[in-house]
């Protein structure tokens, strides 16, 4: 347990220590920048130009199909890895065959999602 | 916070500093007529600039340390140029290379030119040529090098909105 | 005359807040942008990934040369005019002077017409090399502007050993061609023909002309990335080019085998052999392929030029103070991005009253918001570079 | 199941004691991170920009530090230290301001596991590979920040755009590497080397050193997890949200100064410590055939930081050779080839190691 | 550690959940809801499963189901979402009840 | 014909880019170091403006017909004694100030050409960068300075 | 086990930081003016959540929420929002004016919850064990091979569903003005 945990503390550190990094920069370039705003400095650029229409356009959809996809794949990631490791395991007691399967179908399953999606001309700008 | 503009920087630091920028200008690629093609050029393999820590990779004013005004400023451009300047981050340098932003060149006479960018935005070097040899830029750049190694940071930091002449 | 840039910002404000407040995203770019050539601003009404219309806004450029030229004489002209399609400067002056000795009747020696042409081909090189390097740039690939570079600097050197001038040459007066050193009672001694070593130069140069083509067919043609991007993509139809009064290689990569060198008889193209090469679809890929062709017929042109080049007088007898007779004239040529001309009218003096021209970039881009029309967002960038224009032409 | 991660090399007598203490230890391995990190990303940059330039025949980075200006990337480093720090005014501040620290942070945490020699590493997890793949999809969300705070059109576009394309290669990373973990049986990163080196199924006859996986049946594995690292490291031919000319620099367009560097050298970070996750997954860590496994444990490091620079090296070379695919393409790549390739991979490896 | 105080704050998540589930208007916010209210019954699973130490690991077998499920509402809503966005111009949930779907 | 044919294997065209830029990469780069070393512009190169002040004649003329009209010339006359003894005294012109404004100057050498006198020359220097506008006005001094770095006219084709 | 004892571990203040950090960020989740903040600290919750399973020993679990929630599910949701609307600032129409209700339910749902659990379980101390993703695996594709495959077909599900409903594209607009 107590390496368990070390391992996670390590971890944590990182996190933390990328949040340092940055912080320690950050407030050594405050000390020493320049600091001028200005009302134009802070607009936002646009090629030179003000900023030109608001309008956000609807048919973006396609990203969250992307992400749709990206969500159901990244799940199926998650069962493959215990998977993936066990494949020995099982085929030692002779039940290789069983998990091949049984991780094949649920592949399949979700490579029907795929194809449905690519049908569908997901991938297709219209 | 702003030390720097407060105190100054002791010896050290401020050549630091300013080794630093001097070695590290990232350009804004603004190229507006006849001389973006030589300061092109002057990115090219025969003279190439980033020799002198001149990186012409930001699209955008938000990176960028070092604008260079190659060709016509036309009275149309003139507020878009004199935005992007706003809109980069101190500190930061112009060049303007070429007769027609020196000083509107060979339009001098035109409706539409501006007769000089350092009319709209203060400019630290001026590169003659119609168009400068690349040479001639880097000779320029070379320039805003000294300037910039001679420089007093707490006065380059605190000049308020230099202003064009 | 002191420009507030205050003013100037706020005038910028209300011109632009107007075109606003439609359903579909307006998407701007430019003036500044970095693949626009220059200061191109494009306003695009896009639903989705399509582009519903788009609407040039040129002028940012607008030099003011028609009006200049109302007030320059004829040599000052000459100076100036290489300076509107600034990539291939020499070309631009041709026209114009082939436009000054016709209304003039003044006949020009062999020898200045052939190094005419071969500057002319030499500019033609020097701005398809540009679009050679820039237009894989806009299609993202970096390497290939270097090493276009890198031989464009061979015909640069070239040209100034010839002529002064790295691409602004100023190198025709009326009557022949000359370059801008003195002529006083010391130089008189000194012709001013061609300098030593330029003939070789430029042999050994021509052979590298056709190597970085051979280069860039491996680096870029045959890439099967920039091929995904360019084939098919903004196809230009024959009738349409035509409609559009697009000219020079955009209108030959269309299937047009259109080409003044071959029609007009402004410098002696007849003598020498090149083919004209003509796409097939008129899509970017044709477009590009058709300039990298182009550069090797540059190359063959300049090659016999070279050989055979004339012996003689530069320059015609010309009065020393030049007047050109009443009356006006047309004279087009083929220039790298396309038809060029210029339409004089002379009163007589020494200034001309009327100067008309007529650039390529200009009506080549023209065509430009009917091609974008329905086209993809990310394929602006690539319709947009394989047109080849360059704003000083557009906006002159 | 056995740890290693508690000793540094062999430490001298004195500070045995010293060392064995996880604490002290933890704050060395973040001292040396700390260092290492940066100074190889800074590496890394100087090595694209110099190699950019030979390759396009030029010289490169010249003046900066006195010759072959090897001082580039620190003066670039200190410029942006002391440049002005924008945020416009229709940003939202606090969410543009956190933006960066999500992406370091991601990259940072990846390289906890990363094995530089058998006893050379800062943590060996069990389920390392799962780790690191759930810490680099963090940065996701880190750039998804960048590009809605900055309240800029050409930012929200190429944020939307980087984050399609973040996900949809996510994927095939790692299911590129679930093949490997297949074939390792296991999801610890050292364990991987060693199923490459001293536990190797088929060894270089006269040596204890394995064949890495790359040579076993990988290979397919190791292309689509080449071409997946170049996808989430943005880089030609997958640079489009931040280059594609119409989006002027995409989710970065609105920042400035150190915010900026962070970014940059974020991306530079990851490109070394993808590399070195390659390295480790398909090219055998830091065991080299021919040299003996004893001796990984010093010349480890270097065999691994030799395969991470080849590694960079190919990065950066197709960086600088290809042009850039259109977003559409970019899916479809993804989505049509990639995946199903990299699914039907892990089944055939399956396959052969039920069958085998 | 006890079971207790990992129980008392997933009761504390889920009673929040509930609040922002009925005090939201705007979908987005209710699926966000929703979201806190499942990852606090994910906290409850494993807790759970760690306090029984039961070799099939049910606890956690079943969090991960429970984030699966989680991820499939999640899509699906975000779709329902984005089509009343797309109708409304608002992605308001009780402006839907106005219209007849 | 514009199309040339397309590669038969898939990928070729990739790696034939790439063999391109690893050969690039070790050739040698074409870069001239500058200020470390300099190439020598053309004898031809329209650099500068020199002025030889002797030949100078005040005609002017140089100033008329600059399109820029960057030349700033001013001089008076000047009573000569008479060369030879008896003779008529002389006016002669001399040259108080010969200005060119270099932010100006678009380079096209119609000053140089249309000297009678031989006075303008070009000079192919180039470095002449400033800091400030009003040095770009190079006044008589420093543009006869620039007389020494006028080259040799070139060689001809024979 | 009385309180003190409890504080005495250095787990518990692991825990009690992280709850801390957990019922602000939740906090804010439901009650901040702005979308993409609300969506930003449903990251913070779950990456609480994540750590806690750390605590708990359920790592597999833990870098799963990372993955699927924080990787995937959050990208959703932000990219769900960017596309619609997501202005930057405070948004006026989130909520409902009836926040006290609201309110005293969510508390009455707290109270029941915690002084059940509290009930039962009192001071029952957790074993402390790692799973390791290896045996979880194990029984995961053994045991409850049923549910695994169910979850393929879930997922099927939810991605045709998403995009059937995403994909009617103009005509669902249309409906919509004619009903609306
Ligand atoms: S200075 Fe000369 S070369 Fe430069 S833009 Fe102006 S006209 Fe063109
Ligand atoms: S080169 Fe041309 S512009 Fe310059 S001074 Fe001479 S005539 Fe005037
Ligand atoms: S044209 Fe020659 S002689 Fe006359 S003023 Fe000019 S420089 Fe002097």
């Amino acid at each position: 347990m107590t390496q368990y945990f070390h391992d996670y503390i390590t971890v944590a550190a990182f996190l933390g220590l990328g949040v340092l990094l940055v912080g320690v920069a950050m407030g050594l370039s405050r000390l020493i920048r320049p600091d001028k705003p200005s009302k134009v400095k802070s607009t936002v650029y646009e090629c030179g130009i003000d900023s030109v229409g608001g309008g956000w356009s609807q048919s973006h959809i396609r990203y969250y199909i992307f992400a749709l996809l990206f969500l159901i794949f990244d799940v199926e990631a998650v069962f493959i890895f215990p998977w993936a490791i066990k494949i020995e395991d099982f085929a030692q007691i002779d039940r290789g065959l069983f998990i091949l399967v049984e991780m094949l179908i649920f592949i399949v399953v979700l490579v029907l999602g795929l194809v449905y999606a690519i049908r569908k001309g997901v991938l297709r700008w219209e | 916070m702003g030390v720097i503009d407060k105190f100054g920087g002791i010896k050290p630091v401020s050549w630091l500093l300013n080794w630093s920028r001097k070695y590290s200008l990232w350009m804004f690629q603004f190229g507006l007529a006849c001389c973006a093609i030589e300061m092109m050029a002057a990115s090219g393999p025969r003279y190439d600039f980033m020799r002198f820590g001149i990186i012409p990779l930001p699209a955008s004013p938000r990176q960028a340390d070092l604008m260079i005004v190659a060709g016509t400023v036309t009275d149309k451009m003139a507020p878009a140029i004199r935005r992007l300047y706003d809109q980069m981050p101190e500190p930061k340098y112009v060049i303007s290379m070429g007769s027609c932003s020196n000083c509107g060149g060979p339009y001098w006479d035109s409706y539409s030119v501006t007769k000089g960018v350092d009319q709209i935005l203060p400019v630290d070097v001026y590169v003659p040529g119609c168009p400068p040899r690349p040479e001639a830029l880097m000779e320029g750049i070379v320039l805003l090098q000294q300037q910039i190694t001679n420089e007093d940071v707490r006065e380059k930091w605190s000049e308020r909105d230099r202003q064009p002449v | 005359m002191t420009v507030n840039p205050q003013a100037m910002v706020h005038l910028s404000d209300a011109a632009v807040s107007v075109e606003l407040e439609t359903p579909d995203m307006t998407l701007n770019i430019g003036p500044q942008h970095p693949s626009t050539h220059g200061v191109l601003r494009l306003v695009a009404q896009v639903d989705g990934e399509r582009i519903n219309s788009v609407e040039p806004v040129v002028g940012y450029m607008h030099r003011g040369y028609e009006k200049l030229s109302e007030v320059r004489t004829y040599a000052q002209i000459t100076a100036l005019v290489n300076r509107i399609d600034w990539v291939s400067g020499f070309a631009n002056e041709v026209p114009f002077i082939v436009a000054a000795e016709r209304l003039m009747d003044i006949e020009v020696p062999e020898r200045a017409t052939a190094i005419r042409l071969i500057l002319t081909e030499m500019a033609r090189l020097s701005s398809h090399l540009i679009f050679l390097s820039s237009y894989p740039l806009e299609i993202g690939a970096a390497t290939p502007l270097m090493h276009a570079l890198r031989e464009r600097e061979r015909i640069l050197d070239l040209m100034e050993g010839l002529t002064g001038g790295r691409f602004h040459p100023n190198f025709n007066r009326i009557g022949g061609v000359k370059p801008a050193v003195g002529q006083g009672a010391q130089t008189k001694k000194m012709s001013l023909d061609i300098p030593k070593g330029f003939l070789d130069g430029t042999r050994e140069s021509m052979a590298r002309m056709t190597a970085i083509a051979d280069d860039m067919d491996s680096l870029v043609s045959g890439n099967e990335i920039f091929l995904a991007r360019t084939k098919g993509v903004g196809v230009i139809p024959a009738d349409k080019a035509k409609a559009f009064g697009v000219s020079g290689p955009n209108l030959r990569a269309s299937g047009v085998q259109f080409d003044l060198r071959r029609i007009e008889d402004y410098l002696p193209y007849d003598r020498y052999e090149f083919d004209i090469p003509v796409g097939t679809t008129g899509d970017c890929y044709d477009r590009y392929m058709v300039r990298l062709e182009e550069v090797r017929q540059a190359a063959r042109i300049i090659s016999q030029a070279i050989e055979g080049l004339p012996s003689g007088p530069l320059q015609a007898k010309v009065p020393r103070i030049i007047k050109v007779p009443k009356g006006e004239i047309y004279v087009r040529a083929e220039n790298p991005k396309g038809e060029m001309g210029y339409y004089i009218v002379s009163e007589g003096g020494r200034i001309p009253y009327r100067v008309k021209i007529r650039s390529a970039s200009f009506s080549n881009l023209s065509v430009m918001p009917w091609l974008l029309e329905g086209a993809l967002v990310p394929d602006i960038i690539a319709i947009l570079g394989s047109l080849d224009f360059v704003l000083g032409d557009v906006d002159r | 199941m056995y740890f290693r991660g508690d000793t540094v090399m062999a430490p001298p007598v004195v500070f045995a004691d010293l060392l064995s203490n996880f604490w002290v230890l933890l704050v060395i391995k973040l001292g040396l991170i700390a260092a290492v990190v940066p100074g190889l990303a800074l590496v890394a940059i100087y090595g694209e920009l110099k190699i950019s330039a030979h390759m396009q025949s030029r010289i490169g980075p010249y003046f900066a530090g006195g010759r072959w200006g090897w001082a580039q990337p620190l003066a670039d480093g200190l410029k942006f230290i002391q440049k002005e720090d924008l945020v416009p005014d229709d940003a939202d501040e606090y969410v543009f301001k956190f933006a960066p620290y999500v992406v370091l942070a991601g990259t940072l945490a990846t390289f906890v596991i990363i094995p530089w020699g058998p006893r050379l590493i800062i943590r060996d997890l069990d389920l390392g590979l799962f780790y690191l793949l759930a810490v680099s999809s963090i940065s996701t969300i880190g750039v998804l920040m960048a590009g809605w705070s900055s309240a800029n059109k050409y930012s929200l576009m190429g944020g939307l755009r980087a984050g399609a394309q973040l996900i949809a290669y996510e994927l095939p990373l790692v299911l590129a590497a679930v093949g490997v973990a297949v074939q390792a049986e296991t999801l610890s990163l050292p364990g991987i080397v060693d199923a490459q080196g001293i536990d190797a199924l088929y060894t270089i006859p006269g040596t204890d050193i394995g064949l890495p996986f790359i040579m076993v049946g990988q290979i397919v594995g190791f292309a689509i997890f080449l071409i997946a690292s170049l996808a989430e490291l943005s880089r030609t031919p997958f640079d489009m949200p931040i280059a594609e000319s119409e989006l002027v620099m995409g989710y970065l367009t609105e920042y400035s100064g150190l915010r900026f560097t962070m970014f940059f050298l974020g991306e530079y970070a990851g490109m070394v410590g993808l590399a070195a996750i390659a390295s480790t997954l398909f090219l055998g860590g830091y065991y080299f055939p021919g040299i003996p496994a004893d001796a990984a444990d010093f010349v480890g490091p270097m065999v691994l930081v030799g395969k991470v620079g080849v590694l960079v090296f190919l990065f950066i070379w197709m960086r600088w050779t290809f042009p850039r695919l259109r977003e559409d393409q970019l899916q479809s790549l993804a989505w049509k080839w990639l995946i199903p390739i990299a699914l039907a991979n892990i089944a055939v490896t399956a396959v052969f190691k039920v069958a085998f | 550690m006890i079971v207790s105080q990992f129980l008392v704050l997933s009761a504390a998540l889920f009673a929040l959940g509930v609040y922002g589930l009925l005090v939201r208007r705007n979908a987005v916010l209710v699926l966000l809801s929703i979201e806190l209210m499942l990852s606090a019954v994910t906290i409850n699973l494993v807790a759970f499963g760690a306090f029984h130490d039961d070799p099939l690991f049910t606890g956690s077998v079943f969090a991960l189901f429970v984030i699966t499920v989680a991820a499939a509402e999640v899509g699906i809503g975000i779709a329902i979402v984005l089509m009343i966005f797309r109708a409304r111009r608002s992605a308001n949930v009780d402006e839907l009840d106005l219209m007849k779907w | 014909m514009a199309t040339r044919p397309l590669p038969k294997i898939p990928l070729t065209g990739l790696a034939k880019g790439m063999w391109l830029t690893l050969k690039t990469l070790f050739t040698k780069p074409v870069t001239v170091n500058y200020p470390l070393e300099k190439e020598i512009p053309v004898p031809r190169a329209r650099g500068v403006i020199a002025l030889d002040v002797d030949n100078c004649t005040v005609c002017m003329l140089c100033a008329r017909e600059c399109p820029d009209w960057c030349i700033y010339i001013e001089g008076h006359k000047e009573e000569q004694p008479p060369s030879k003894p008896g003779g008529r005294p002389r006016s002669r012109a001399v040259l108080d100030r010969f200005d060119i404004d270099y932010a100006l100057c678009m380079y096209c050498g119609i000053c140089v050409e249309v000297c009678p006198f031989d006075a303008l020359y070009w000079s192919p220097e180039y470095e002449y960068s400033e800091r400030d506008i009003s040095a770009m006005l190079h006044d008589k001094e420093r543009l006869t300075d620039w007389l020494t770095t006028v080259p040799d006219p070139p060689p001809l084709e024979s | 086990m009385d309180f003190v004892d409890w504080i005495e571990q250095p787990q518990n203040w692991v825990f009690a930081a992280i709850a801390a950090v957990m019922l602000v960020a939740a906090f804010r989740v439901v009650t901040s003016k702005n979308v993409v903040h609300a969506v930003l600290f449903l990251v913070a919750t779950l990456a609480g959540s994540a750590a806690l399973f750390l605590l708990l020993g359920a790592e597999f679990v833990a870098w799963t929420v990372v993955l699927v929630y924080i990787g995937a599910v959050v990208v959703l949701f932000l990219m769900g929002i960017m596309i619609t609307r997501a202005p930057i600032g405070a948004d006026v129409e989130l909520d409902h004016a009836r926040r006290w209700p609201a309110a005293m339910v969510a508390f009455a749902v707290f109270g029941v919850l915690a002084g059940a659990s509290v009930a039962s379980f009192e001071n029952l101390e957790l074993v402390g064990r790692v799973e390791r993703t290896g045996d979880l695996g194990t029984t995961l594709f053994d045991r409850f091979v049923i549910p695994f495959e169910v979850v393929s077909f879930l997922l099927l599900a939810a991605l045709i569903g998403g995009i059937v409903l995403a994909r009617r594209d103009v005509d669902v607009s249309e409906d919509a003005e004619v009903s609306g």
